[in-house]
């Protein structure tokens, strides 16, 4: 895996630079190139295969299902794009290493860099697509952190933000790209994709899947009409935009035209598209580069304007004009980098980069305009010069491909025009910087850079000038194996030299030399009139209006959906529901009523219906005259509890009738504290809107219940009937089915009680209300706060509901009743002592006696082994509220209401003067019971919540029944009582809250 | 024998309570109802503190037999007032002066009254001394009175609060 | 009568949506109370109308009604109280959190102890 | 019976007795109680991975609660899918437990009307009361909606951890929590209402509520009962929709996840997945292939309303003015691109779903809890998208925001990519496809520049701070590099794990398997 | 003959039922109205219960004597119900046909 | 003999019960609503021995019980709302 190791070490090595530079600032430059060399160290042995025609492939599986693996190539494309990213990145290494100022972080920057070349290399040697395409964006975003490196200027921050959004943009098309051609040829490998070439472009889907890749490779080189990212970027450090937007990271997408060659080239639609696109950046680069006055400004649109070049040639399909391609990427590659590191040494010892002020700066720095020079001239496409042999090919291809068409003059006249505007600004950049006069007030004086800043533009521009002058010798077995990678197929006849005779191309190169000088001479009027008109088309215009519109149009429409309201909210849902619930039956087939005979109607049923209508209607009517409401609320309640017992339903009825009456007292707790005139209708459509949705949900659930109740049905009832009494040893099916059967359910339910209560009491916490101190009619409230008569009976009541709920708890198993509806007679017993008596009076009383009846002793001797509440009674609580929470020390404990329950020492000190009864020992000791009972059937071998149950014969007491459920159902009792009592407690504890109490966390 | 058995009575109405709950007479039953009768009190006690003495059962009983009478009667009373239609009434409200003073019999009588004929205990002073009383129909307001001081107060204060004062 | 029962759960369902539309915690609350019951009653009659027929076995009996929906409604009782009970709770809390009783914590009209 | 015998119950076992144990134990000294919690969640992880392990040959290990038979009892069903949710639950539950007691809680800035308050700044689970209950019951409730194979039980597990949800939604109070949680509470009493209606429906006419009893039975469902059930079932539909925040349903979630309390945001990372996990699981069996009048029941709603979520999750995230309520909106997005591949259908998109989700549980829930630290470190100005002073240690907090940005925006190469390249490998073969691709790009574009934008404004476009700011500390951080650490983990172990969740994916498409499992002892 | 005395206290409480409830749709002021549900229908259910209690003794060869205890529990809570009844009546000075008592203005004993 | 008064018997009940709800929703003021409430509670009562006579089943016994019980707890405090407005206090 070496070659996935030579991508791994950047990545690795980010880390280690970033580590490095808390050691001192030059050696994470050192660490920088280290690794830069590692990793050239590492490919550098296995340069020899692809000159020797052989094609690298290493693999390691990753998601081999999926077709996604870790795949690496390294062919002779892959191996000229490695050396130039890792070779130009050494250059850049030592550059920045004296570029970057003492304000700057040497370590970030590295790092960044690391992890840019890394993502770069992983592109050019990838053999999987989508695994190239990780690499991809990978380098968009490490292009985000290069450019808005420094972060705190305005321009770095939106460039780096443009930048990630454009190529963004084209990576998730390359995505759809990539997926397609998966599609079509099965695999994403390239070996693979490269033998489908025909397959591909043959197939339905090819232009879709081209114009998805296009859009990668076009937002990535910066091709019209996406280029305008790349001037923006050039906010970031010079280092960076002499690596990135010259050498390596534009050159990605004109990367993957050469190569995607081979699959996706030589049709019509590659054609037009490519060319098209590669033309028009051409020549619009190269106009606007000439009219910039920021250096690094002209050099950008330079560049796009040479990967518009670049694109046209692998968008002429031929592949001669694929191997011009290669070569200008070369090219190119070493003359702009090193133009922007001369222009970075301007920027630096001159202090500015506007050629507006820069002139003359050949006297301060003779050495680097020379430098400078060469590769301007280069880029001019000066004969002697790299930049003239690539530009040479490519005026011949130009002219090749247009012979022979009806208007074969224009392409051939354009690239000439482009080749001019080349020159013209090539020119500007020299004549403007290096001569010109003398410079203007510059910031700084200018002066000769160090010695190793210069050493890689040396490198570079002499590279330009070897190549220039002897190709064949230098570049040219390099060229041909990248060309061959490029094709993947037998290189074109082509020939490498300075001197190909007077032919057309000669020609055009003349020409555009002498037309770029003349326009140079003419600046002053095209500036001018440049100014007035085009200088005005600013492609960022439309950019920023179109992500302002993007983030104006998702503004409205968050925030027209998403308003904040409740209303709206239910509303959506319950018209959400009438539509998922109504579509069906517009299809058709399914009648309403079923065959199944119904029930007579008889007169009671009719008014206690009759009463239950109307009570619901003056809830509904009357909901702003809140107790009102509230009586015809339980007259709601009660009727409904009716229809249970009318319709066979006992338990039911109990249940609902115990729930019903808490549930009163709970609201009239609330009522209490909430305003007691409700405010005014908004208005009336919305009220008629709603009533208009409320009718259609009432008829929807009626419907449903008519055609479910007419309609005849298999249940599997018959199983829990049968097995009640043999299998759960209780004749109160309901309860067995609660106990046994579906215990799990029930376990469930009581711990949503539990919930409940824990939940409330987390809420109360800092709750603090006022009181009103009159009624709704503005009266005072009446001054006897526990009249006598109520508070002497209702102490009465409470052995006698206590006994009654003892009889419904231990008759649950076989009649109607049970734990729940026992705890809650418990629970509203006590609240009554509560309402009667008070609250102080109350907590005072519960503290030293258990709340809820002694259990008889048969019921915890089942299979629950546990400790039944008898023995334990709960111990005395201090004020668990938190507005007396001062108190610093441990609370007591409270918890496991152990069968001793001694209560520690001091305990007294923090009782507040209401002791507040806890019900928490209740709460867990119920949940516990209940879980327990389940677990207990683990010991013998049986499934959580198995139950069990026998029979005992005592003396006296004769014969009478044990089932495991009784102490499930014990649990339950236990959790109802002390859910309800905490929630009501806790509520009832609200008034007690002094009022204006500042609130404490 | 009260930190063994705090209320007696109590322990027999609630064997009793049992009884009439289970519905059935059974050694089973009578075994539970008795624990059961011996345990809750224990539970409630604390809501109980005050020892409830019943002298003179006797006189209570008869009370109790002029109660069940008068509950009757007064059903039939007032089930003839409300028939005969609302113009006949004669509404009123009466002041009763208290001679109880224990929270048990005031609230006791208080009970009967609203139970027996056409009377309901409206509200009862502050200081326990009156009971407002509310008449369906009234004639005499001081016979009324006397009545209810004779009938039911006389014979609860000889119950639940002669010698305690 | 099958039909009275529908009827009956589509009224109870009509007010317990319109008062779950009303801007105030209060008949909010109320509204959900109303569809509680409105879907108590569904669940069990899902079960079918039966009477007299309660399901506790004996010799006696004539017949069993569908037990299971009463079990679970009996449980659908028990979560909905639990509910019911933290909604309201959180109302109060509402209310002394935002200074009224909207559900938005929005203004509408007046608020006499606010 | 071994414990083992109990594996399936255990998840579910465990946190209640927690639970009850944490009551007993309220008052007991603080480090207890913590230690008791933490070391049950992180018992969870054994529990769940022995699950996995136990169904990863295909089994469904069924229980029989009660030892009763399956459509009569409750039995738990322990597949693939549910050993993968408990998992991701899991490791998630572990790193927001972590967070809540290590992590201070931010001062309440005077924006939002409470008063200042004086003294140490408490961790989360100190700010209110039961923290550690409610969060062990929370987990109760999810881990026995993901292993019951019955839908009455499901209903009630669904409320578990409803009210478990709103309990630690509300913990430590506040104006704007109070209000979304009041919100949060209501729309979801409705729903639950509204489950109801459905379950009574389905039991009303098939008579039966066992998951896989209801599969066999609703397939022969005779066609003059053909629209009740649809009806029916898609009313249930409406209820997971609700809960999994989809389009319409979705306007409780951005205020409730932004307004709660960070640990608890993220532990709710995994809360619309239950809604999710509903629908795969529900649907799988009553609307397969072979499903009478269901057949493909969904197929006509659950993409497009998808997409439209995801959509809407991008625009609110672009739109959104605070770090915390564009998580949130992403939460929407996340849920969205997970229900668009639970759409589609097909093994592969299932497989693809079933990989994205825990990977954007995961990112979700780091950026939640890293929101926090921004909040913390920025004082007044929290994290809102306004140039701020420059936070301490904003190298450190604004590498991590880079890297879960990353995840949370779905880009390689974290795991996020890897499920969305899944998702859209596996939309090919769709009729959605031309839907679902330019939705999906464009969306991870939307994703792409507005957490660009955030990145942006809170950590580059700052300013000097004139105040102490409280660094974020490790402890704070740690959650979320081992967040991120998981994240990491999905991409190096993606290849077993896609190959878990496509053969997840297949046992989800062969009902079959299922419904014999669970049946084959009745029948 | 039993039977006869069945079907009597069958018909006597429900015609005390009704009555109560006529009472309470008839009077015209809340005070008078008290009067019906408290006295009459209290009766009328007190009938119906030892109706029922003979009933079930008679057919189940055994005592029923467990609806005693819901005539119980009515005759001990419906006084006070209508004592507090009449109390808030007065508190909230209710429209009354007889003139009402002046205000119990001495200070509350436990005024909270 | 009593095949025939069961009959009369549910009418005047549930006459009874009309009238009260006709009360209670009438008003005209609380103490009277609260009254009616209470009354259909004890209507309700009757109801349920009748149910239990005519069915001949004693399985409505507990709701009675339950109804007597939770009808005064809930008319003890609707009644103290309107005078106190805390109930528990």
């Amino acid at each position: 895996m070496t070659l996935f190791l030579a991508v791994l070490i950047p990545f690795a090595g980010a880390a280690l630079v970033a580590l490095a530079s808390r050691l001192g600032r030059s050696l994470s430059a050192w660490a920088a190139g280290g690794v830069t060399l590692a990793s050239l160290a590492l490919l550098a042995p296995l340069a020899p295969l692809p000159f020797a025609g052989e094609t690298l492939v290493q693999q390691q599986d990753w998601m081999p299902a999926l077709g996604l693996n870790l795949a690496f190539r390294l062919d002779g494309l892959a191996l000229l794009f490695a050396g130039l990213i890792l070779g130009i990145g050494l250059l850049i290494v030592l550059y920045a290493r004296y570029y970057l100022s003492e304000r700057d972080s040497m370590g970030r920057f590295y790092a960044y860099l690391m992890l840019f070349m890394g993502s770069m290399l992983g592109i050019v040697l990838s053999e999987n697509l989508i695994q190239l395409l990780i690499f991809w964006e990978l380098t968009s975003l490490s292009s985000f952190l290069l450019i808005s490196y420094w972060q705190h200027r305005e321009g770095a921050r939106r460039g780096a933000r443009m930048a990630l959004a454009v190529t963004g943009l084209g990576g998730f098309a390359m995505l759809g790209g990539f997926l397609l051609i998966g599609h079509i040829v099965g695999s994403y490998e390239l070996s693979d994709v490269f033998a489908s070439g025909d397959l591909i472009r043959e197939h339905p889907l090819y232009v879709p899947t081209l114009i998805l890749i296009l859009l990668g490779v076009f937002t990535k080189s910066a091709q019209f009409p996406f280029h305008f990212w790349l001037p923006h970027a050039m906010a970031a450090p010079t280092p960076v935009s002499a690596y990135l937007h010259s050498a390596t990271m534009v050159k990605a997408g004109v990367f993957l035209l050469a190569r995607l060659w081979p699959a996706l080239s030589g049709t019509p639609e590659w054609f037009w598209l490519v060319s098209g696109a590669g033309l028009a950046t051409l020549l619009l680069g190269a106009y606007v580069a000439l009219f910039k006055h920021d250096l690094k400004g002209l050099l950008a649109y330079s560049t796009i304007s040479h990967l518009g070049l670049i694109t046209l040639l692998f968008g002429l399909s031929t592949p001669l004009a694929a191997v011009a391609g290669v070569f200008h990427i070369i090219n190119h590659a070493t003359f702009k980098a090193s133009l922007f590191m001369a222009a970075g040494i301007i920027d630096h010892e001159a202090g500015t980069r506007d050629m507006r002020r820069l002139s003359g700066l050949w006297q301060y720095m003779p050495y680097t305009a020379t430098l400078a020079m060469v590769a301007a001239a280069a880029m001019a496409g000066v004969p002697l010069m790299n930049g003239f042999l690539s530009k040479e090919m490519f005026f011949a291809e130009a002219v090749h491909i247009a012979e022979g068409h009806l208007g074969g003059w224009v392409l051939p006249a354009l690239v000439t025009l482009a080749g001019a505007f080349a020159v013209a600004y090539s020119l500007r950049f020299i004549h403007n910087v290096f001569f010109n006069g003398e410079p203007a007030d510059l910031p700084k004086t200018p002066h000769e850079p160090p010695r190793w800043m210069k050493a890689p533009v040396e490198v570079l521009v002499v590279l330009c000038l070897v190549v220039g002058i002897a190709p064949a010798l230098t570049v040219g077995p390099l060229l041909a194996v990248a060309a061959a990678g490029t094709l993947q197929a037998p290189l074109p006849d082509y020939h490498l030299a300075l001197w190909h005779g007077f032919n057309t191309a000669l020609m055009m190169s003349l020409v555009a030399l002498a037309l770029g000088a003349t326009l140079y001479l003419l600046r002053r009027p095209l500036f001018a009139w440049h100014e007035r008109t085009l200088a005005r088309l600013d492609a960022r215009v439309p950019y920023n209006a179109l992500v302002g519109g993007l983030v104006g149009l998702a503004g409205f429409i968050t925030r027209t959906f998403d308003t904040g309201s409740l209303q709206r909210q239910v509303f959506l849902f319950i018209l959400a529901a009438l539509t998922l619930g109504l579509v069906p039956w517009f299809a058709g087939g399914t009648p309403l009523t079923g065959g199944r005979a119904g029930l007579p109607l008889d007169a009671v049923s009719l008014v206690a219906a009759a009463a239950l209508i109307l009570a619901t209607l003056a809830t509904v009517v009357w909901h702003r005259r809140r107790f009102t409401a509230l009586v015809t609320l339980g007259v709601v309640g009660l009727v409904v509890s009716l229809a249970f017992i009318k319709f066979s339903a006992p338990d039911l009825a109990l249940t609902q009738l115990s729930v019903e009456i808490v549930t009163i007292v709970l609201l009239l707790l609330a009522l209490h504290f909430l305003p007691q005139h409700a405010a005014p209708e908004p208005d009336r459509a919305r009220v008629g809107r709603d009533a208009a949705i409320a009718l259609t949900a009432g008829a929807g659930t009626a419907a449903l219940a008519w055609a479910v109740l007419t309609r005849p049905y298999d249940t599997i009832a018959g199983y829990f009937l049968e097995n009640s009494k043999p299998g759960g040893g209780g004749t109160n099916v309901v309860n067995v089915i609660l106990v046994d059967f579906r215990g799990y359910d029930t376990l469930g339910e009581i711990t949503v009680l539990a919930l409940a209560g824990l939940g409330i009491v987390a809420l109360l916490q800092n709750l603090r209300l006022t009181a009103p101190l009159r009624d709704a009619a503005g009266r005072v409230w009446d001054a006897d706060a526990h009249p006598v008569i109520m508070a002497t009976l209702t102490r009465i009541l409470l052995p006698l509901a206590l006994m009654v709920a003892v009889f419904i708890l231990l008759r649950g198993h076989n009649q109607p009743g049970g734990g729940f509806i026992a705890g809650l007679i418990t629970a509203v017993a006590l609240i009554v002592q509560y309402l009667a008596s008070g609250a102080a009076w109350t907590h005072q009383r519960m503290r030293a006696s258990p709340p809820h009846p002694n259990p008889p002793p048969h019921a915890g001797e089942g299979a629950n082994a546990g400790p039944t509440p008898t023995a334990a009674p709960p111990s005395p609580q201090p004020s668990p509220r938190p507005g007396e929470g001062a108190n610093a020390g441990p609370t007591p404990t409270a918890a496991p209401p152990s069968p001793q329950p001694s209560p520690r020492p001091g305990e007294g000190a923090n009782a507040g003067p209401t002791p507040v009864y806890d019900s928490h020992p209740l709460l867990a000791w119920g949940l516990g019971i209940a879980t327990f009972t389940g677990l207990a059937s683990w010991a013998f071998d049986h499934p959580f919540l198995t139950s069990t149950f026998g029979y005992l014969n005592w003396p006296v007491v004769g014969k009478f029944e044990v089932a495991s459920a009784m102490a499930f159902d014990l649990g339950v009792f236990l959790v109802v009582v002390g859910a309800t009592l905490m929630i009501l407690t806790g509520l009832g504890g609200l008034h007690r809250a002094e009022p204006g109490t500042k609130e404490t966390r | 024998m009260r930190r063994l058995l705090p209320h007696p009575l109590l322990s027999v109405s609630l064997t009793l309570l049992w009884l009439l709950l289970v519905n059935e007479l059974s050694a089973g039953a009578l075994v539970l109802g008795a624990l059961l009768g011996w345990l809750i009190p224990f539970a409630t006690s604390r809501f109980w503190p005050e020892q409830i003495r019943i002298r003179h059962s006797g006189v209570l009983l008869r009370f109790l037999g002029v109660f069940a009478v008068d509950i009757v009667r007064g059903s039939f009373h007032v089930a003839g007032l409300i028939l005969k239609g609302p113009t006949r009434l004669r509404p009123a409200f009466v002041e009763v002066p208290l001679d109880l003073s224990t929270d048990l019999a005031i609230s006791l009588l208080a009970n009967t009254i609203s139970l027996t004929p056409g009377t309901v205990s409206a509200r009862l002073s502050v200081d326990k001394r009156t009971l407002v009383v509310h008449t369906l129909d009234t004639g005499d307001a001081a016979a009324l009175v006397a009545e209810i001081k004779q009938r039911y107060e006389a014979p609860l204060k000889q119950v639940f609060e002669e010698g305690d004062a | 009568m099958e039909a009275l029962i529908a009827l009956v759960i589509g009224v109870l369902t009509a007010g317990g949506v319109f008062l779950a539309l009303r801007g105030q915690t209060f008949p909010v609350v109320l509204g959900l109370t109303l569809l509680s019951y409105a879907v108590n009653l569904f669940l069990f009659i899902m079960g079918r109308l039966a009477i007299g027929v309660p399901p506790v076995i004996s010799e006696s009996a004539a017949g069993y009604t569908d037990p299971l929906p009463q079990a679970l409604v009996l449980t659908a009782i028990v979560i909905s109280f639990g509910m019911t009970a933290f909604v309201i709770v959180l109302a109060l809390k509402a209310r002394a959190e935002l200074g009224n009783d909207h559900v938005d914590g929005v203004q509408l009209g007046e608020d006499r102890q606010a | 019976m071994s414990l083992l015998d109990h594996l399936a119950i255990l998840p579910v076992v465990l946190p209640l007795v927690v639970g009850i144990v944490l009551i007993v134990l309220r008052n007991a000294p603080r480090a207890l109680q913590r230690g008791v919690a933490v070391a049950a969640t992180l018992a969870l992880l054994p529990l769940a991975l022995a699950l996995i392990q136990a169904t990863g040959d295909g089994t469904h290990l069924v229980y029989k609660l009660g030892n009763w038979e399956a459509p009569y009892g409750i039995v738990l069903v322990a597949d693939r899918l549910a050993a993968w949710m408990l998992l991701t639950t899991a490791l998630l539950a572990v790193f927001a437990l972590l967070y809540a007691l290590t992590a201070p809680v931010p001062q309440p800035s005077p924006q939002t009307g409470e008063g200042a308050n004086a003294g140490p700044t408490p961790t989360y689970d100190r700010d209110g009361r039961h923290f550690h209950v409610l969060f062990q019951l929370q987990l109760f409730g999810l881990n026995g909606a993901f292993l019951t194979g019955d839908l009455f039980n499901l209903f009630v597990f669904f409320e578990i951890l409803l009210l478990a949800s709103y309990g630690l939604m509300l913990h430590g109070g506040g104006r704007q929590r109070v209000k979304a949680g009041l919100h949060y509470v209501v729309i979801n009493l409705v729903g639950s209402t509204l489950f109801l209606f459905a379950v009574g429906t389905l039991y009303g006419v098939t008579g039966t509520l066992n998951m896989a009893d209801l599969a066999v039975k609703l397939a022969a469902t005779p066609p003059h009962n053909a629209a009740l059930v649809q009806s029916a079932a898609l009313l249930l539909f409406g209820v997971f929709a609700l809960k999994a925040a989809l389009l319409p349903l979705t306007l409780w979630l951005p205020a409730a996840y932004a307004q709660t309390s960070a640990p608890v945001a993220a532990l709710f990372a995994i809360m619309t997945k239950v809604g999710a996990y509903s629908i795969l699981r529900v649907y799988s069996l009553i609307a397969g292939e072979a499903a009478g009048p269901l057949t493909g029941l969904l197929d006509a709603w659950l993409v497009p309303l998808a997409l439209a979520t995801l959509a809407l999750g991008m625009a609110g995230a672009m739109a959104s003015t605070s770090l915390r309520q564009q998580t949130a909106w992403l939460v929407v997005a996340s849920i969205g691109t997970l229900l668009v591949a639970f759409g589609l259908g097909s093994a592969d998109a299932l497989a693809a779903g079933l990989y994205y989700l825990p990977h954007s549980t995961f990112a979700t829930a780091a950026l939640f809890l890293l929101a926090d630290s921004i909040a913390r470190g920025r004082g007044e100005f929290a994290d809102r998208f306004e140039s701020g002073p420059a936070m301490p240690r904003a190298r450190l907090v604004g590498g991590l925001f880079f890297a879960v940005a990353v995840a949370v925006a779905g880009l390689p190469p974290l795991s996020g990519f890897l499920g969305k390249f899944m998702l859209l490998q596996a939309a090919l073969e769709s009729p959605w496809m031309p839907w679902v691709w330019p939705v999906v790009l464009a969306t991870g574009l939307l994703g792409v520049v507005a957490l660009a934008r955030s990145g942006s404004l809170l950590f580059y476009r700052t300013h000097t701070a004139h105040a102490e700011l409280p660094a974020p500390a490790n402890a704070a951080l740690a959650p979320v590099v081992g967040l991120l650490a998981l994240i990491v983990g999905l991409v190096l172990a993606a290849g077993p794990l896609s190959d878990f969740t496509a053969a997840t994916a297949a046992q989800l498409t062969a009902p079959q398997h299922y419904i014999d499992a669970v049946l084959g002892g009745a029948r | 003959m039993i039977d006869t005395l069945l079907a009597l206290l069958v018909l006597t409480g429900a015609i005390f039922t009704f009555i109560g409830s006529l009472g309470l749709a008839r009077l015209r002021d809340f005070y008078t109205r008290l009067h019906g549900p408290t006295k009459a229908t209290t009766l009328g259910v007190g009938c119906l219960l030892i109706a029922s209690a003979l009933y079930f003794s008679l057919r189940d060869d055994g005592v029923s004597l467990h609806e005693v205890l819901v005539t119980l529990f009515l005759f001990m809570t419906a006084p006070v119900s209508a004592h507090l009844l009449a109390k808030a009546a007065l508190h909230l000075k209710v429209k009354s046909l007889a003139p009402t008592p002046a205000d119990d203005r001495s200070p509350p004993p436990d005024a909270a | 003999m009593l095949d025939t008064v069961i009959p009369i018997a549910y009418a005047l009940v549930a006459l009874a019960f009309a009238m009260s709800f006709w009360r209670l929703i009438q008003g005209p003021d609380a103490p009277d609503r609260i009254l009616a409430l209470d009354t259909l509670y004890v209507n309700t009562i009757a109801f349920l021995v009748l149910l239990g006579i005519h069915l001949g089943s004693a399985i409505y016994f507990e709701a009675a019980l339950l109804i007597a019980m939770m009808g005064f707890v809930g008319t003890v405090a609707l009644a103290k709302y309107l005078l106190r407005g805390d109930i528990i206090e």
